[in-house]
């Protein structure tokens, strides 16, 4: 049986299950639902599974379905492309996806109820989502990447509204949704760039264009080539939360957390990263675009730190600790390490959909509690939920040998050695790695460890998770631990198997390898900087760990270091939403005068309220001109025509005098006409 | 004798003749038999029967110069009888017996209902008969005088109605001053050519100079006196008096038939005898006509009165006919004449809806009349649509094709400014023709409103005008054949 | 001492004759004067086309004047009996207070 | 092809009018059937339509001609092209679908309302099928007088100002694209010897640019009042919100097609030179941004849902505007696809605001919120509509936009680059009216237990959905349908300017020397 | 000479009977005064040969219409209108009007004149049974058409007068 043929059924099969649900949902039993929605999502992993294992067999390592022209203008087929990059990515989503699911049958169980249809709702929009997800990575060209782009930001959408009827669900989600839609912009405009300089918008003709002579690097120059990357890379700072986009991604947690785990953790978050992954042949030819994504992804990935070190709600802690993490990867496309930021993606989701699913577990045992400052002691009474968040907390600090340790040294040391890199990048990585430590274990410790700090009634009501839901734990602790093992660094010894990552990615990256080659090389031949510099990093990562421990676990709660002045600027993440504030709002209420008092509603919280408020202070003001001067011109024009009416009536006096005289007049003029003409 | 009264001088005379006869027959019959009001309507049997053998007299005439082509003139060039006076021959034959059909139901509700009525409106028509066919200005006044004259009765008809009386003083006395400069320009070009046939009066005008001071005095006193005869701005002010007070049926055929037999008048004097002199006569008549569009549109907007404001249209449409002669290009006449057409249908048709609003003791011309027609007669409401969209001039009704013919004229003689201001005013128009619309079609009914006065005849005069009005709209060939056959000399 | 009579001499009575009718149209407002002012009018016309037809030496002007004068008369005798029927409606002969129709 | 089936289209619904007259008021059932059933009829017969054209001949088919007024030179000469074609199919196809949603919303006057319908219909099928152009002005000022009614007669509170508003403003757009028509009506005498409205011979034509800049705005002012581009729009939110809720959806799914569809049919095959004109072309650029982000902006403030949908119309129509003085393939076979997908997105926005309108009379937003809670079906459709309209992808939305803005890209990066921060603006308004309306707790008593979408209104908007859907996945039959006209007109108009340039060369030497 | 003695008394009486007509207070004066007019215009109409139109001048009009006129004097009676104001508010503007219509006319008149070539009174070719039958001659031949049509307007004249006036039909 041939599976590569069979790849458009990957995403189709998901799709089916969420027409079954949406649609008749309300006639499906709890079991049925239960059955189809992480059914249909496993069905997808044998057949991604079984069309991999197949790619493995080509030597070109590519393949291509084309089922019909979608968009024949600018030459979009409804085409997918398996090769080893989307490979990765569809064994990610689905392996991923599919445990969460299992999970979120457990979770959501509650959701169930005659009156409160969520359960096949919450399937409906998660199996969909994983429709646009496999979409987005099996797509062959940018449209279609687009589709499945604009997809799984509908479904965020509808995820983070789930509970519609909470105003702040419904916030965040159209936060998220327009912040996107800004990004998207970016990305659009960036597709016409790339469609008119290479005349396609299929990766592979792309890329051969790329690779032509046409096209030299632009080095030192800030040229059409560089626009179009760095507009694609705006796309991506929206999908991926970086700066200056990134602030949708902590209130996107008002969703469930399964969804936290899946979409904005593990797989659509990464999407950004991806899409540049595959547009490695143009960010290749423009270094000075790299340089820009790397100091972003640095940027935001010690801001994103910083302001994790001091969140008390659980998950929001791990909000941040993602929107850092992406930071991460994208220092990778940034320096050129595109198989470094893959890796990392691919170990990321493991442990960090483990550590949302784990704060998940913690917070359905603490019935619903998410601030961890009420939480501690955890230990003992969800041992499952214990040991595999210990895993996870492990890895994403970068402990060796667990996954974390290898992706995230692999980006570090390429930061270093990279031709694109730069020390400084190093160093931002650095200091993010001690500070993910100190967060990470921060969350443990305080939830973990100590006495417990809850009441009465929660503490009797603590409970294990149904299997269900540990299951998935566990085996997504297993995958934090060995996932790392097929991308050591070459120092640890070649081998088909310790690079096999590396290897196994080449083909799609060597267009831009090509186009920077020696850079590797060059490294690797300094081997004791790469050991030294590893040592660092796992000193930071220890170091992180055992001040968190002394912090949090020796000293009683007054003991510990407020923080000084920095303490208030991280709690309030910089006060990032607060600049947004004083940005568009105040600095327009001072114009927008009285106005003011009314969007207050529209100015509670920050970015895009923000300029949601100015924007509609702008159309308020063309409302304005609307009805004054547009419409006022042309009721002035009937006006006018019904107040002449009045003085042209009023000759019409009634008298034969005036009557007589005006016929007089007429004849007057005539002769005063010719009198004057003549 | 019969060098005086050749056969053919006959034969152009008989339709005149006839009508005459039975005007007086009329006028006879209702002294000595017709005692009761209820059995006058029998007088329509003359108007029907006169308008049926002056219609066989004219349909020879017709015939004839279809076969033998050319035009026939009588009485050594007073009369002639060309296509052109033909057309409009039918048209009052069309106009005068609408008018006489609908007008008995109104005249017995305001019990005013007399034989003179019908002899007077043959007697009209006579008049119009020598407008239409004279030639030789003697003739041509003495018809104009004998339709004023009748008219100035017929507006005064309502006897007991104080406005009646009012409307006919005023048009008497403004149509005698009028009358007096008209005379007063005819006689300056009897001086300046010696004779009073316009073939003659046109060689002597052809052998002045546009701007000579004598033709000048001619062209401007005789000008005055014919623009105030249709209602051209600014010697419009008697006419929305005039119609307000008059019989309301009266009021269409004043607005129709005597506009008309006017502009027959005011083309043969000017596009003929002053033809030369266009030059100097050609930015007043233009002035006249943008004038007229300004004062007829934006006085009717705020017009209440349904009479008064479709008078001020009148004079609105007047404006849209000169514009017509102003491009004076052979479009520019057949716009003239199919405009003159269309305008009279629709006219009339709309004052007839506005007749059988006419209820006891009420004139029923203010626009609250209007109100729930829809519902009280959705037939008139709708012919009452028909009418109005096509005065408003939109597709496909009869009114658009007049108003294509104006504006391509136009456009085809370079007077863009001129189309374009008359292209706006298309658009004021249309508000105040849909505030009666308005009013037929959304506005409540009112309370105390009765069963409207419906007669045969008036179910008769509307089904035909108002067929008309769409029928030249859909299909307007017939009547571009005929405009154009009235032109070609 | 007198200079010869010319057609020009009763073309300026004729204005001057206009123009008093005219002036009398414009100015009085009784209905009455107002018919007789008009008959000036028609007058002045008349002289107009008598001069006219003299220098011309036709008799056509004076057939013209002939119709004028019937003209003249028959508007006199409807305009009269317009006047009765007003008059008994409302008794009044002011033109100016004549007013019910107007705007 | 001699049949003359385009007739049997363009007369159905006049014919079942004529029926319809002779039926007694009172019987309303029996009218609401009649016009349903001529509506229904009038759908099937444009369906052979579909599968006789033939997507790869050039020119017009269907064609029939027949004398009608000689002495003018005007025929009844009738033929569509594929852009036409896919016009008339969505005139036929909302015409049923409004008829059909009135059944037990209009309860007033029902003779009269079906008649105005049926003979819109005629008027809008007509407009779209005129090869003649002042066969094309008669249906164009046609379709005026119905929907004054149907906005005057059944409309909201200030239904009469809404009425004589669009009335004055379309007639006076209308009355000076006449003049123009006669312009080139005259100029063709002038060269050729004879009269004709036929604008397969007025093509013919070649005016001096002057002249061609002069009729191009008499045009423009029809045209653009009509669509309506960004200073003459402000008749638009008045009769939309005013209308009935069919009203506004013909309003906005056909009428506002005419001014589109009047500039791609004639402005730019007959005024070639006048349309490629820089200053023209930018002004006309300009305005379509000014409308695609004023309106979008507009919009977000709207405190009535149903001027909301309103002024989101006129963003929407900026796109079309947009892509068709893109003057490319994909600017124009983009434009005529959005104008569809407006016609359905639109369309259904339009029903659902009167679906609720229907339960509770109110359009005020601050009226709602929690909708989701009482009628899942219905924010399940208001949400589909939403995301249509919002151009998703996978939805009809996306391949208007899309392409649109990929003609515009090629014309000008910059105009691209102007336009789409209308599609963010355009995700913004419509979230966030969602959000009030459906989404948060049931703050209203009156707005529990609404009755969800009952059978007739389930009719009405699963085919929408459906072919809103189908639009998105497989457009491939629309590019097809419109690939031969669209190239066409491209291809004239730039033969045209490029003479131009030929002509402009030899200066440019002289300068560049 | 004494050609224009006569040609200045009789301006001089239509002239003043006309400027009377226009502004004596009682309604009789002004026929009155008016029948002294039209008397001087039939004086003229002698001096220009047209013996004929002076008969119809004195017979008709001043025989004629002035009697109706004095009859409608009488019928309605004019006391009261002749203490009223006699003159419209307005008269200074119509004064004003026709003062400026006169001029333009002779204007014009001493513009054109000699583009009428007119010649000092030229004596009338004598015809063959002096004026009246000439003028029958030309009235009976060339205006048959109007002169028949004239008895119709007088016919209308009679029935409209009637009509109007009359109490009940």
């Amino acid at each position: 049986m041939n599976f590569l043929d069979l790849i458009w059924l990957i995403p189709l099969i998901p799709l089916g299950g969420a027409a079954a649900m949406l649609f008749f949902g309300r006639r499906l039993s709890m079991a049925a639902i239960r059955g189809i929605g992480p059914g249909t999502v496993g069905l997808s992993l044998l057949l991604s599974l079984g069309a991999v294992a197949q790619l493995a067999g080509l030597e070109n390592k590519s393949h291509e379905v084309v089922l019909y022209k979608w968009l024949p203008l600018i030459g979009a087929d409804w085409g997918f492309l398996l090769d080893p990059l989307s490979s990765v990515m569809i064994l990610v989503v689905t392996f991923v996806g599919f445990l969460i699911h299992v999970y979120a049958t457990g979770y959501m169980a509650h959701e169930h109820g005659p009156h409160h249809g969520g359960y096949y709702r919450f399937f409906g929009y998660m199996n969909l989502f994983v429709f646009f997800m496999l979409t987005l990575v099996l797509a062959n060209n940018y449209p279609l990447l687009f589709v499945g782009w604009e997809g799984v930001g509908l479904c965020s959408y509808l995820l983070i509204g789930f509970y519609f009827h909470k105003k702040s669900a419904s916030d965040a989600a159209n936060k998220a949704f327009i912040v996107n839609r800004i990004g998207d912009a970016g990305f659009i405009l960036g597709m016409f760039f790339l469609w008119t300089l290479t005349g396609s918008l299929r990766f592979t003709e792309v890329n051969e264009a790329l690779a032509s002579a046409r096209f030299a690097p632009e080095a030192g120059v800030f040229g059409l080539l560089s626009l179009t990357g760095l507009l694609l890379f705006v796309g991506a700072t929206g999908k991926s939360a970086q700066i200056p986009l990134f602030v949708w991604l902590p209130d996107a947690m008002e969703g469930p957390t399964p969804v936290s785990a899946l979409i904005h953790a593990a797989t659509m978050v990464t999407a950004g990263v991806y899409m540049c992954a595959r547009s490695n042949a143009l960010l290749a030819l423009t270094p000075e675009t790299s340089h820009i994504i790397a100091a972003v992804g640095a940027a935001t990935a010690i801001l994103a730190a910083s302001i994790g070190l001091v969140q008390n709600d659980i998950k929001r802690v791990l909000a941040y600790s993602t929107v850092s993490q992406l930071g991460y990867m994208f220092v990778a496309v940034g320096v050129g390490a595109y198989w470094a930021a893959i890796f990392h993606l691919y170990t990321h989701a493991f442990f960090k959909a483990l550590l949302f699913l784990g704060a998940g577990s913690v917070i359905h045992a603490m019935s619903g509690e998410q601030d961890m400052r009420r939480m501690g002691g955890l230990k003992d009474k969800i041992p499952v939920t214990f040991r595999t968040m210990f895993v996870a907390s492990l890895a994403i600090a970068g402990i060796p040998p667990l996954a974390g340790f290898f992706s995230k040294d692999e980006i570090l040391w390429q930061a270093w050695s990279s031709p694109l890199g730069a020390k400084a990048l190093w160093a931002a990585g650095w200091a993010t790695a001690a500070m993910t430590a100190f967060y990470m274990w921060r969350l443990m410790f305080l939830t973990f460890y100590g006495e417990g700090r809850m009441d009465e009634h929660t503490r009797r009501h603590i409970h294990e998770s149904p299997r269900s839901m540990t299951v998935p734990l566990t085996v997504l602790a297993a995958g934090s631990v060995v996932a790392g093992w097929i991308g050591m660094p070459k120092v640890f010894g070649e081998s088909g198997f310790q690079q096999a990552f590396e290897h196994w990615l080449e083909p799609v990256f060597e267009v831009a390898a090509r186009a920077m080659h020696g850079g590797h090389e060059a490294a690797h031949h300094d081997a004791s900087m790469e050991w030294a510099l590893m040592g660092l990093s796992i000193g930071a990562a220890v170091g992180g760990i055992l001040i968190a421990r002394h912090v949090y676990l020796r000293l009683k709660e007054h003991e510990r270091p407020s923080g000084g002045a920095l303490y208030p600027v991280l709690y309030n993440k910089w006060y990032v939403d607060e600049a947004y504030n004083a940005l568009f709002v105040e600095g327009l209420a001072k114009g927008g005068g009285g106005a003011m008092a009314r969007f207050d509603a529209a100015v509670v919280d920050g970015g895009v309220n923000g300029t949601a408020w100015m924007t509609r202070l702008v159309s308020k003001i063309s409302i304005w001109y609307d009805t004054w001067i547009v419409d006022g011109l042309v009721n002035l024009g009937a006006f006018t025509v019904r107040a002449l009416s009045f003085p042209v009536r009023f000759f019409q006096t009634g008298y034969i005098h005036s009557y007589a005289l005006m016929f007089l007049a007429g004849v007057l003029a005539i002769f005063g006409y010719y009198w004057w003409v003549r | 004798m019969s060098q005086y009264y050749t056969a053919t001088d006959h034969f152009v005379l008989l339709p005149a003749i006839l009508l005459a006869l039975f005007g007086c027959a009329t006028l006879l019959f209702d002294f000595l038999i017709f005692p009761e009001a209820k059995q006058r309507r029998w007088l329509l049997v003359f108007l029907v029967l006169g308008e049926a053998f002056a219609g066989a007299a004219f349909w020879r005439q017709q015939a004839f110069l279809l076969e033998h082509g050319g035009n026939l003139t009588a009485f050594r060039g007073a009369l002639v009888i060309d296509h052109y006076a033909l057309f409009f021959h039918w048209l009052f034959v069309a106009a005068t017996l609408i008018t006489g059909l609908v007008s008995y139901r109104y005249l017995e509700v305001r019990d005013e209902h007399h034989g003179e009525y019908y002899g007077l409106l043959m007697l009209a028509q006579t008049g119009m008969y020598f407008l239409a066919s004279g030639t030789e200005l003697v003739t041509l006044f003495v018809g104009l005088e004998t339709m004023a004259i009748t008219f100035y009765i017929l507006v005064g008809f309502l006897r007991a109605d104080r406005r009646s009386n009012e409307a006919a003083l005023k048009y008497l006395i403004l149509g005698s001053l009028s009358t007096g400069f008209l005379a007063y320009g005819f006689s300056v070009l009897y001086g300046i050519s010696g004779s009073t046939r316009l073939s003659e009066i046109s060689a002597a005008v052809a052998a002045r100079d546009a701007w000579d001071p004598v033709l000048v005095l001619a062209v401007g006193t005789a000008g005055a006196g014919l623009l105030f005869k249709i209602s051209a701005a600014p010697f419009h002010m008697w006419a929305p008096d005039a119609y307000e007070g008059a019989p309301t049926m009266i009021t269409g055929f004043l607005a129709t038939a005597s506009k008309a037999a006017s502009f027959a008048l005011l083309l043969r004097l000017f596009v003929g005898p002053l033809g030369p002199a266009r030059e100097s006569w050609e930015p007043l008549l233009a002035a006249a006509a943008v004038l007229s569009m300004t004062v007829g549109n934006l006085a009717a907007v705020t017009q209440t009165n349904t009479k008064r404001l479709l008078a001020y249209s009148s004079v609105s449409h007047a404006g849209y006919i000169l514009l017509g002669l102003i491009a004076g290009s052979p479009t520019g006449i057949k716009g003239v004449l199919v405009y003159l057409l269309v305008y009279t249908f629709m006219t009339l048709g709309a004052f007839l809806v506005l007749t059988s609003l006419a209820r006891q003791g009420i004139a029923g011309d203010d626009i609250h009349d209007l109100r729930g027609l829809m519902k009280r007669a959705p037939g008139h409401a709708l012919w009452m649509l028909v009418f109005l969209v096509s005065l408003a001039g939109i597709p496909p009704t009869a009114g658009f094709v007049g108003k294509f013919f104006i504006f391509w004229a136009l456009i085809e003689t370079g007077h863009y400014t001129l189309a374009v201001i008359g292209a706006v005013y298309v658009v004021v128009a249309i508000y105040y023709y849909f505030r009666m619309v308005k009013a037929v079609f959304v506005e409540p009914e009112e309370a105390e409103a009765g069963p409207l006065t419906v007669s045969l005849g008036t179910r008769v005069g509307l089904a035909v005008t108002g067929a008309l009005t769409l029928a030249v709209g859909v299909y307007p060939e017939p009547v571009l054949r005929l405009a154009q056959m009235s032109i070609s000399r | 001492m007198l200079a010869p009579i010319t057609t020009a001499h009763y073309l300026v009575l004729s204005a001057i004759l206009l123009l008093i009718g005219v002036v009398g149209i414009l100015t009085r407002r009784n209905v009455i004067v107002l018919m007789m002012s008009i008959e000036i009018i028609l007058n002045a016309v008349n002289v107009n086309l008598i001069a006219f037809s003299r220098n011309l030496d036709q008799l056509e002007g004076q057939v013209f004047a002939i119709f004028v004068i019937c003209v003249a008369v028959a508007e006199a005798a409807v305009g009269l009996g317009i006047l009765i029927a007003l008059f008994r409606n409302k008794e009044t002969v002011q033109v100016d207070e004549i007013d019910l129709l107007k705007w | 092809m001699t049949s003359n089936l385009l007739s049997v289209v363009l007369f159905t619904p006049l014919a079942g009018l004529l029926v319809l007259l002779f039926l007694p008021r009172e019987k309303t059932a029996l009218i609401k059937w009649c016009a349903n059933l001529t509506a229904a009829a009038g759908f099937l017969v444009s369906l052979p339509l579909l599968w006789r054209f033939d997507r790869a001949a050039d020119g017009y088919q269907f064609v029939e001609k027949k004398e009608w007024i000689p002495s003018l030179g005007v025929s009844y000469f009738i033929g569509i092209d594929g852009i036409s074609l896919l016009l008339v199919m969505l005139t036929t196809a909302m015409g049923l679908i409004a008829i059909f949603y009135s059944w037990d919303v209009i309860k007033t006057r029902e003779k009269e309302y079906y008649a105005m319908f049926l003979l819109q219909q005629t008027g809008m099928i007509g407009v779209f099928v005129s090869l003649d152009f002042l066969l094309f002005y008669i249906f164009w000022e046609l379709v005026l007088v119905p929907m004054y009614f149907i906005i005057g007669v059944w409309g909201g509170p200030r239904k009469l100002y809404a009425a004589i508003k669009f009335f004055l403003y379309t007639l006076a757009g209308g009355v000076l694209m006449l003049l123009g028509i006669l312009t080139l009506y005259f100029q063709y005498a002038a060269q050729y010897g004879r009269y004709t409205f036929e604008i397969t011979e007025l093509m013919k034509l070649n005016l001096p640019l002057g002249m061609q800049q002069w009729v191009f705005w008499a045009f423009f002012l029809g045209f653009a009042i009509k669509v309506p581009m960004f200073p003459f729009h402000t008749w638009l939110p008045d009769a939309h919100t005013e209308a009935p809720t069919a009203g506004s959806v013909i309003l906005a799914a056909v009428l506002l097609k005419m001014g589109t569809y009047g500039f791609i049919r004639f402005s730019l095959p007959l005024l070639p030179r006048a349309s490629t004109d820089q200053t023209i072309v930018t002004v006309l650029i300009v305005l379509s941004l000014t409308g695609i982000l004023y309106g979008a902006l507009v919009s977000l403030m709207q405190q009535d849902w149903k001027k909301l949908v309103a002024y989101s119309s006129v963003s929407h129509l900026g796109f079309c505007t947009l892509g068709i003085f893109a003057l490319n393939e994909a600017g124009i076979a983009g434009s005529v696809i959005q104008q569809l997908n407006h016609g359905i997105s639109t369309g259904m926005l339009f029903l659902i605001v009167g679906v609720i309108y229907e339960r509770r009379h109110t359009r005020m937003i601050a009226e709602y919120g929690g909708l989701a809670h009482v009628m899942p079906n219905y924010a399940i459709v208001f949400a589909f509509a939403m995301l249509s309209s919002a151009g998703l992808p996978l939805l009809n939305g996306f391949v208007g936009e899309f392409t649109i803005l990929q003609g515009a890209f090629q014309a000008n990066r910059w105009w691209a680059a102007l336009a789409v921060p209308g599609v963010v603006f355009g995700a913004a308004y419509l979230l966030w009216l969602y959000q009030r309306t459906m989404l948060g707790e049931v703050t209203q008593e009156k707005n529990k237990g609404l009755p969800d979408l009952n059978w007739r209104e389930w009719a009405v908007f699963v085919p929408l959905m459906l072919w809103a859907l189908s639009i998105g996945v497989y457009p491939k039959p629309y590019f097809e349908i419109l690939e031969k006209p669209v190239a066409q007109i491209v291809h004239r108009v730039h033969q045209a300017s490029a003479s131009v340039a030929q002509a402009a060369e030899p200066a440019r030497e002289a300068i560049s020397r | 000479m004494t050609e224009a003695i006569f040609f200045y008394c009789f301006a001089a009486l239509a002239v003043a009977g006309a400027i009377l007509t226009v502004t004596m207070r009682n309604a009789v004066h002004c026929a009155i005064s008016l029948i002294a007019s039209l008397g001087g215009v039939a004086g003229l109409y002698l001096m220009l040969h047209a013996e004929f139109l002076f008969a119809v001048q004195i017979v008709l009009y001043i025989g004629g219409i002035m009697v109706l006129f004095l009859f409608v004097i009488m019928l309605v009676n004019l006391e009261a209108a002749a203490r009223e104001r006699q003159f419209h508010r307005a008269w200074a503007g119509g004064v004003l009007c026709a003062g400026a219509t006169g001029a333009v006319l002779v204007w014009f008149w001493s513009r054109g004149l000699e583009s009428l070539r007119l010649p000092p009174g030229v004596q009338p070719t004598p015809r063959e049974g002096g004026n009246v039958e000439s003028l029958a001659m030309v009235l009976f031949r060339d205006y048959l058409v109007p002169f028949e049509l004239a008895s119709l307007l007088l016919l209308v004249a009679i029935v409209g007068g009637v009509v109007m006036a009359k109490k009940r039909i």
